[in-house]
């Protein structure tokens, strides 16, 4: 059942390699999709029991990330769709295929419960994302995915060398030697601390720069600047929290051991830093999906945060993972729409986004208003938690710290992105075939609807998963 | 049958009303034709109202409290939502301007733009929903969200013009303010939940913790709140957001958006059980300062909405001062002069949610008539639309705070609060009457200016010789203002009754003073007989010229060809003030040289400047913004350079923690 | 109830008094022999017969200017005590509603004046207003030292409690309290050194300039209103100066009469000495009287 | 044995400064790939016998030694370059940053204390030095070739490292390594042929179009 997660998008990644047409191969996405979130769905309505060796398990964590990412997923194939269609002169089978192959890796992050295998899994990611950064096939693009490549591998193979760390201090400590997750926390104690520091910070900076945390953050905007929506969306939304995953699993291990203080210090800093990076980079941002991958570095930054801030913070932070990557699906969707319309990203060629894409320029204002912790969207929620738990804990600074950077982020990104959305359109503008229509404003309509229910009401299941994934971090629930 | 059980509770008819306000805009949305829309939300409107307002005045003149907790599951604690005196007091201007502006917004609306109706429908009814749930709301979660609500449909009604650049920034400065202000509030409720543990609201007077926490309560209370209330100098957002906006929504942002920011101040001074007295004074010297200031600056500006706005500060500032007072009164063991004080702020809430909507309703109509905001290009409308200029001639009375109408009565209250402290032992406070007078004054300069320019004289544009009066559903919310204030100034004790529960919830031991000072009757007795004074001699002179009227042109001083355009303009009226008033209004000069033998056509303009906005705060966010440029070249596009970051980071980190 | 019907006779029936003692002494300062004292009534008289000219400008407004004006400076007058003689309405706070009369007065007299639509009288109605609104806080400091003296807010008792003991006690103040109270009455009723009510050059004027359209009958009220405007301010400066008290009512009366005429010779005098200042020196002059005002304050608190 | 390894590991951190010291990319390319095969050998070394070690043995010799190094050398070959121009960092600088890092790395490992079966290897310095070579070179050559050597010669310090868990280590992990490894520098692969076919160069330094102003 489990496999199947991982399987079956290899097969239609495979089924798409053989589909001719570059029309019907897209409908390969939304079928494949759909069949993924039923599976999960049920995997989530009853988890199965750990695979022999135990190598694989589907845990709180592991669920709230399959869940995330198999309902953005979805509604980016469904986007897909609609998204090809105005652009089929380009031929689309790399971008089918490696999209399906991200789907199964990013599912085998979810479900793995062995470092080395996470690593594998999470670094297959990498290389499946660096293609479908390249689907402009420019100058730019290429520029993008090269330095993406590049830094992200660096990343990866530093944490490579973390988990090796690891995996020694057992050794050191006399202990049975392995990277499998359990046995790794119930010894967390007796790990050589020399080594297990080693070990933290390696994996810190090697899943850091994955996830963008500033300043291994340089890939982002390059990486969400070329590439199209629908990928910035999986970027932002998807691979962050598999590489937030890895962290988390980590961040298991460190709170197990003795000094998961000093881990959570860390990234209490590394989490501010991020949000102060995001704020100075915000500010006269002329480049809106450059904009958008700031952001996401100040989210990231925003939930690591919360980690480092620890228990009541830990609900909170998970929640905001989820918020967060659902809006973020919202803004980069439907800021993809509003590019293809004026076939420009800069904000001296794009205003009035409301007059000449009516639902995209709605959405994308609706999803800035989310993704900067307005009411009554789900972010708010989840920002407000994290901030009454910084001032909760008397920790007043980090919460003053906190509410500056957001604010300052506010006004960088609402003086980007209201002259966009608000105004004349102007009158020299090149004529576009893109104008709004059913299947390209569906998709981000039914992830805003999400944002907006998740804002006002939780489902008792979603926080029944929250509470048991906080319990695995060490939060009381 | 439960559910008619529960229509019998009143209070439970004021949280249906809360949801049918929200809902009133929602069917405008789904509806082809806006104007269909605007009118099925005016009934809404009008129902929402209707179930209201009765029952509020039973709960608050029965003394009802009422409490409900909402289900919900979100991780903030119950969600309680009450109505206890101060809610109930707040809830009244809310339900009587919201009806009122949808009901104006009928004729209003479809001259305008048609563009953005739908939208303004839907959020002109979010709107007074939000503030209604902000004032019923008992957890600091709940607060927050609807107060958010609240700011943000107040912004996009007002960037429902957005095609205009002025509007647009109006809309980005309000925004960032509301959000700085949201931020301030954010760091008061998180605080509150470190002290108390709990999201829900302290009961009044049980926050007794350590000085310094509670002073800074108040002062992020006084810093979110206040930039909502437009307090100087967080007043920046104030009067371009209310210039901007449509005509109903000034209405509703400055008659009652503003004093949702009092309320939070009020309800979280009540939390505390001791109060210092620097807070008082604190509160009074900021409200005289922002009454002063505001009035000033309103007295020198030509667009008659800006003028409305920057009087709105004023206005607030009056009743900040009266706040202050009450703080002073409470912590000086003084209850005269606390219950003179918040009597007087109370009330003064009132009045200004009575004639602020009511001028800006009119301001509307000229502004139809005129075409334009700038009083410089009105005049002579007073022949066109009598109604309109009737009904804004008693609001100009009101707001200057002249005897018969409805402001009289709270400054009267705040100056005997002023010249009761003249006995004290050193009577600092008394200095505040002085000032109120100067307040007074200069309110006269503004009005006179705002009313006679607009209204009075000779046309000074075609667009103002051809003005037309206002429909019937504009005009009937604007008497009904009219004839409130009216009643307000005539019969003072119809809103003391309803000041006194809220009085009597924040501070109890005023109890024992609290009847006025002043025997009402006077201000009936005073009111009445000027009226009728003014309408005897009125008739007698009259009898005394009939048929030996004669008319001709206004004697022009031997000056043989007069046009309008010599007429004293707004400017020019308030010009000789300004000019005693210094560096607080500067004015922007726009000159085109005049050069040459024979100097072609050259134009003059002017306009007078935001002096705090322009000299201060934009500049200071230019260097800000270079700055940030600066630091962007963290990321310029070598990749060798991000490879060193990676590594220099990973060096840092194990340092640390070796 | 007799004080009463004395204290609507003195009101009604003194005010144009005052302008003509003030006309004689005048022409007497000028050598000439002047104008009787009843002039002014005679002038209000041959008004009330005329007919008016109404400008094609106007709108109710400017009929509703004066009448307002008269009736708010009517009522007003029924606060002040005279002399000894309590007022016929008092009570607390009477002296705020008493200064917003003259406020509301003020603006209808101003909105009347823009009603014209002459530049003149828009001139005239702009630095009416602005020089109240400097006079205004004079008279509130002079009102709160009053206050502080004698432990009420209401005129009548505040006035009568001046008595001699008080002057000895307090007289420094007291007399820095007058000399504040007397720029406030030269200002607000236009006289010399503010404003030269005889001269007829509009640029330099400024209650005359306001009224330049008005005639007949409703000229007549705005007259009547000003020398009652006059003579209740004056009746407050009188009050506080002459704080002398004989046990007998009428001779009281008599007091106060021959207190007010002899206010009127003082303004006579200060009009045929004194030169009327610039308009930018009006200013200062008011910020002194506020200053004089506020050190009365000072000293009585010490 | 040991001190068999340990001359290997040396002539591993030798390999380092010959390739900071050279300029000339196909012979940075063998000598990487000589690592690679040194990498191959130490495990033998070091370890007892066993099925799964062979494995690795010589699947680490045939991908770092063989399939890695030809697909560069075929890289090189179209995009007809063979030295490396005006590097950020010179050639002199590197080797001195060599030389420093290389002591960091003693510090460094002499703060860690290793397990007693393997006491006096020299295995941390030599793995936690080549990793930081790797860097210098990735910071400092501009050939996007080079980038891909310095990123090999990080991963070669970090299986230098990998080799004290070699038969710690399950055969899965190794082998998706060293799988995800070819794959990576495959895909490199191709992005440099594009790299060179877009700009007519694969000197990274054009490629910085992308950046805030």
């Amino acid at each position: 059942m489990m496999w199947a997660l991982v399987l079956l998008p290899l097969l239609g990644a495979a089924l798409t390699w053989l589909v001719p047409d570059n029309r019907r191969r897209a409908w390969v996405l939304p079928v494949v999709s759909l069949a993924h979130l039923a599976i999960t769905a049920a995997l989530i309505a009853e988890a199965p029991a750990a695979s022999p060796g135990g190598w694989i398990l589907l845990d709180a964590l592991g669920k709230l990330v399959l869940a995330g990412n198999s309902v953005l997923f979805t509604v980016c194939s469904l986007y897909a769709v609609g998204y090809l269609a105005y652009r089929l002169k380009r031929p689309n089978r790399v971008l089918c295929a490696s999209l399906l192959v991200c789907l199964s890796a990013t599912s085998l992050v979810a479900i793995s419960h062995h470092l080395g295998l996470l690593w594998i899994a999470l670094e297959a990611t990498t290389l499946t994302m660096a293609p479908l950064i390249y689907f402009n096939h420019n100058a730019r693009s290429i520029e993008a995915t090269w330095k993406y490549l590049l830094i992200c591998s660096v990343g990866i193979a530093i944490a490579l060398l973390g988990l090796f760390f690891l995996a020694y201090s057992t050794i050191v400590a006399r202990q049975e030697v392995t990277l499998l997750l359990p046995t790794l926390i119930n010894n967390a104690a007796g790990l050589h601390p020399g080594w297990r520091h080693a070990a933290f910070i390696f994996l810190l900076v090697g899943f850091g720069s994955k996830m963008g945390l500033a300043p291994l953050h340089t890939w982002k905007p390059d990486a969400y600047g070329e590439a199209p929506g629908l990928v910035g969306a999986l970027l932002a939304g998807g691979l962050v929290n598999c590489a937030l995953l890895a962290l988390l699993r980590v961040y298991q291990i460190a709170v197990a051991s003795t000094e998961g203080a000093l881990f959570q210090e860390v990234l209490l800093v590394m989490g501010l830093v991020s949000m102060a990076f995001a704020a100075v980079f915000m500010a006269r941002q002329s480049d809106f999906k450059r904009m958008l991958a700031y952001s996401s570095v100040e989210h990231v930054g925003i939930i690591t945060v919360a980690l480092g801030l620890g228990h009541g913070a830990l609900f909170a932070g998970l929640l905001h993972m989820i918020n967060n990557s659902l809006t973020k699906g919202v803004l980069f969707l439907s800021c993809g729409n509003i590019h293809r319309a004026y076939n420009s990203k800069s904000t001296q060629f794009v205003r009035g986004a409301i007059r000449r894409t009516p639902w995209s320029g709605a959405l994308f204002m609706a999803a800035f208003l989310a993704i900067t912790g307005s009411p009554p969207f789900a972010p708010f929620v989840s920002e407000f938690l994290i901030v009454s738990s910084a001032f909760g804990q008397g920790n007043h600074v980090t919460g003053a710290l906190f509410l500056l950077f957001l604010a300052l982020i506010f006004i960088g990104m609402a003086s980007t992105v209201l002259p966009v959305v608000l105004g004349e359109v102007p009158k020299d503008l090149e004529r576009t075939r893109y104008r709004d229509a059913f299947p390209t404003v569906f998709p981000p309509l039914i992830l805003m609807g999400i944002v907006l229910v998740l804002g006002v009401w939780i489902p008792e299941p979603l926080r029944v998963l929250l509470h048991d994934a906080a319990a695995l971090l060490g939060g009381e629930a | 049958m439960l559910f008619f059980d529960m229509m019998r509770d009143p209070a439970f008819l004021v949280l249906c009303a809360i949801v049918l306000a929200g809902c009133s805009g929602l069917p405008g949305l789904f509806l082809r034709h806006g104007t269909l829309g605007q009118r099925l939300a005016s009934v809404a409107a009008l129902t929402s109202s209707l179930l209201a307002l009765p029952s509020i005045l039973y709960l608050l003149l029965g003394g009802g409290e009422a409490s409900f907790t909402l289900n919900w599951n979100l991780p903030f604690g119950p969600c309680e939502v009450a109505l206890d005196p101060l809610s109930l007091f707040f809830l009244i201007p809310i339900f009587l301007i919201f009806p009122a502006g949808s009901l104006y917004a009928l004729g209003y609306w479809p001259a305008k733009s048609q563009a953005s109706e739908k939208s303004v429908t839907f959020f002109y009814g979010l709107l007074a929903c939000a503030m209604a749930m902000v004032v019923v709301a008992r957890n600091g979660f709940l607060f927050m969200m609807s107060w958010e609500v609240m700011a943000l449909s107040g912004y996009f009604l007002l960037v429902a013009e957005h095609g205009e650049k002025e509007v647009r920034s109006a809309g980005i400065v309000y925004l960032v303010a509301s959000h700085l202000g949201g931020a301030a509030l954010t760091a008061l409720f998180a605080s509150l939940f470190w002290i108390t543990g709990s999201f829900s609201f302290p009961a009044p007077h049980s926050l007794a913790v350590a000085g310094g926490v509670t002073s800074t309560l108040f002062l992020l209370a006084l810093a979110g709140f206040g930039s909502k209330a437009g307090m100087m100098p967080l007043h920046l957002w104030l009067p371009s957001a209310h210039a901007n906006a449509p005509s109903h929504v000034s209405a509703l942002l400055s008659g009652v958006m503003l004093k949702v920011g009092i309320y939070g101040l009020l309800r979280v001074i009540s939390f505390v059980s001791e109060r210092p007295l620097w807070w008082g004074a604190l509160l009074a010297s900021v409200g005289l300062t922002s009454a002063l200031a505001g009035i000033c600056v309103a007295s020198a500006q030509k667009d008659i909405k800006r003028l409305l706005a920057y009087s709105s500060i004023e206005n607030l500032g009056i009743i900040t001062t009266g706040i202050g007072l009450f703080l002073l009164g409470e912590g000086s063991g003084n209850p005269r002069l606390a219950f003179l004080g918040l009597a007087a702020a109370l009330f003064h809430v009132l009045n200004h949610a009575i004639f602020k909507p009511l001028l800006f309703f009119c301001a509307g109509s000229v502004m139809h008539a005129a075409g334009t905001r700038d009083l410089d290009r009105m005049g002579g409308l007073a022949r066109r639309l009598p109604f309109t200029a009737f009904f804004a001639l008693c609001g100009s009375i009101a707001i200057c705070g002249l005897p018969p109408f409805n402001g009289f009565a709270s400054e009267m209250l705040l100056y005997l609060g002023f010249f009761g402290e003249a006995r004290s032992a050193v009577p600092f406070v008394a200095l505040g009457a002085p000032v109120l007078a100067m307040v007074g004054g200069v309110a006269v300069i503004a009005f006179v200016k705002l009313y006679g320019i607009a209204f009075l004289g000779e046309p000074r544009t075609e667009a103002a010789a051809k003005g037309h009066e206002a429909p019937v559903t504009m005009l009937a919310p604007i008497g009904l203002l009219a004839a409130l204030s009216l009643l307000g100034g005539l019969f003072p004790p119809v809103f003391m009754a309803l000041v006194q529960p809220a009085l009597r919830a924040l501070a109890p031991d005023t109890g024992l003073v609290s009847a006025l000072p002043v025997p009402p009757v006077w201000f009936a007795v005073a009111g009445g007989s000027v009226i009728i004074l003014a309408a005897v001699l009125y008739l007698f002179l009259q009898g005394r010229v009939k048929g030996r009227q004669a008319s001709g042109p206004t004697w022009g001083c031997g000056y043989l060809r007069p046009s309008p355009r010599i007429q004293y303009t707004g400017s020019s009226f308030g010009a000789f003030f300004s000019s005693l008033s210094g560096a607080l209004i500067r004015t922007r000069l726009h000159v085109d040289p005049v050069t040459g033998l024979a100097p072609s056509a050259a134009r003059l303009s002017y306009a007078p400047e935001e002096t705090l906005l322009h000299r201060v705060v934009l500049p200071f966010l230019n260097i800000a913004g270079v700055a940030c440029a600066f630091l962007r070249r963290l990321q310029h596009g070598e990749v060798q350079i991000y490879i060193l970051y990676i590594f220099a980071t990973l060096m840092l980190l194990l340092l640390w923690v070796h | 109830m007799i004080d009463t019907i004395f204290h609507m006779a003195l009101v009604l029936a003194m005010p144009p008094l005052l302008l003509g003692v003030i006309g004689k002494t005048k022409a007497a300062f000028a050598g000439r022999v002047g104008a009787p004292f009843l002039q002014p009534y005679y002038d209000m008289g041959r008004l009330m017969q005329k007919g008016i000219v109404l400008s094609d400008s106007t709108t109710w407004v400017f009929r509703a200017g004066p009448v307002v004006t008269l009736a708010a400076t009517l009522f007003a007058s029924l606060l002040v005590p005279l002399g000894r003689h309590a007022a016929p309405i008092s009570f607390e706070g009477d002296m705020i509603l008493f200064a917003y009369l003259f406020a509301l007065g003020r603006f209808f007299t101003t909105t009347a004046a823009l009603d014209t639509a002459s530049s003149f009288e828009g001139m005239g109605a702009a630095r009416e207003v602005t020089f109240s609104c400097l006079a205004e806080p004079t008279l509130f400091f002079a009102l709160i030292t009053l206050t502080r003296l004698s432990g009420t807010m209401s005129l009548t008792p505040m006035l009568q409690h001046v008595t001699l003991p008080v002057w000895l006690a307090t007289g420094a103040a007291l007399i820095l309290l007058l000399a504040g109270l007397f720029v406030v009455v030269l200002a607000e009723n236009c006289r010399i050194p503010f404003d030269d009510p005889n001269t007829h050059l509009e640029l330099t004027m400024i209650h005359e300039v306001m009224v330049l359209d008005h005639s007949g009958p409703y000229f007549c009220c705005i007259l009547y209103g000003a020398a009652l405007k006059l003579y209740l301010l004056g009746a407050l400066f009188v009050n506080i100066a002459l704080p002398f008290s004989s046990g007998n009512g009428f001779l009281d009366w008599g007091i106060f009469a021959c207190g007010m005429l002899g206010l009127a010779v003082a303004i006579g005098v200060v009009e045929s000495v004194m030169a009327r200042l610039r308009l930018i020196r009006v200013p200062q002059l008011l910020v002194a009287a506020l200053i004089l005002t506020a050190f009365s304050l000072v000293l009585v608190v010490r | 044995m040991n001190s068999l390894a340990d001359q290997l590991l040396v002539l591993c951190l030798l390999i380092n400064f010959a390739v900071l010291g050279t300029s000339r990319l196909a012979f940075s390319v063998r000598s990487v790939a000589v690592q690679g095969v040194l990498l191959g050998v130490l495990p033998a070394l070091v370890h007892p016998f066993s099925w799964h070690l062979a494995f690795i043995v010589v699947s680490i010799i045939l991908v770092k030694g063989g399939l890695i190094p030809v697909l560069i050398i075929r890289a090189i070959k179209k995009a007809e370059i063979e030295r490396e121009f005006s590097p950020f960092i010179g050639y002199i600088p590197s080797l001195v940053l060599g030389a420093l890092f290389t002591s960091l790395a003693f510090i460094f490992a002499a703060k860690l204390p290793l397990a007693p079966e393997h006491e006096g290897l020299l295995v941390v310095p030599a793995a936690a030095a080549t990793l930081m070579s790797g860097f210098l070179v990735l910071m400092g050559r501009r050939k996007a070739i080079s980038q891909v050597l310095g990123y090999l010669l990080m991963e070669n310090g970090i299986f230098l490292f990998g080799l004290l868990l070699a038969d710690a280590m399950p055969v899965m992990v190794e082998a998706g390594a060293l799988l995800d490894l070819l794959v990576g520098i495959f895909v490199m692969g191709i992005v440099i042929n594009h790299i060179s076919r877009e700009f007519s160069s694969i000197d990274t330094s054009r490629l910085s179009a992308l950046r805030e102003e």
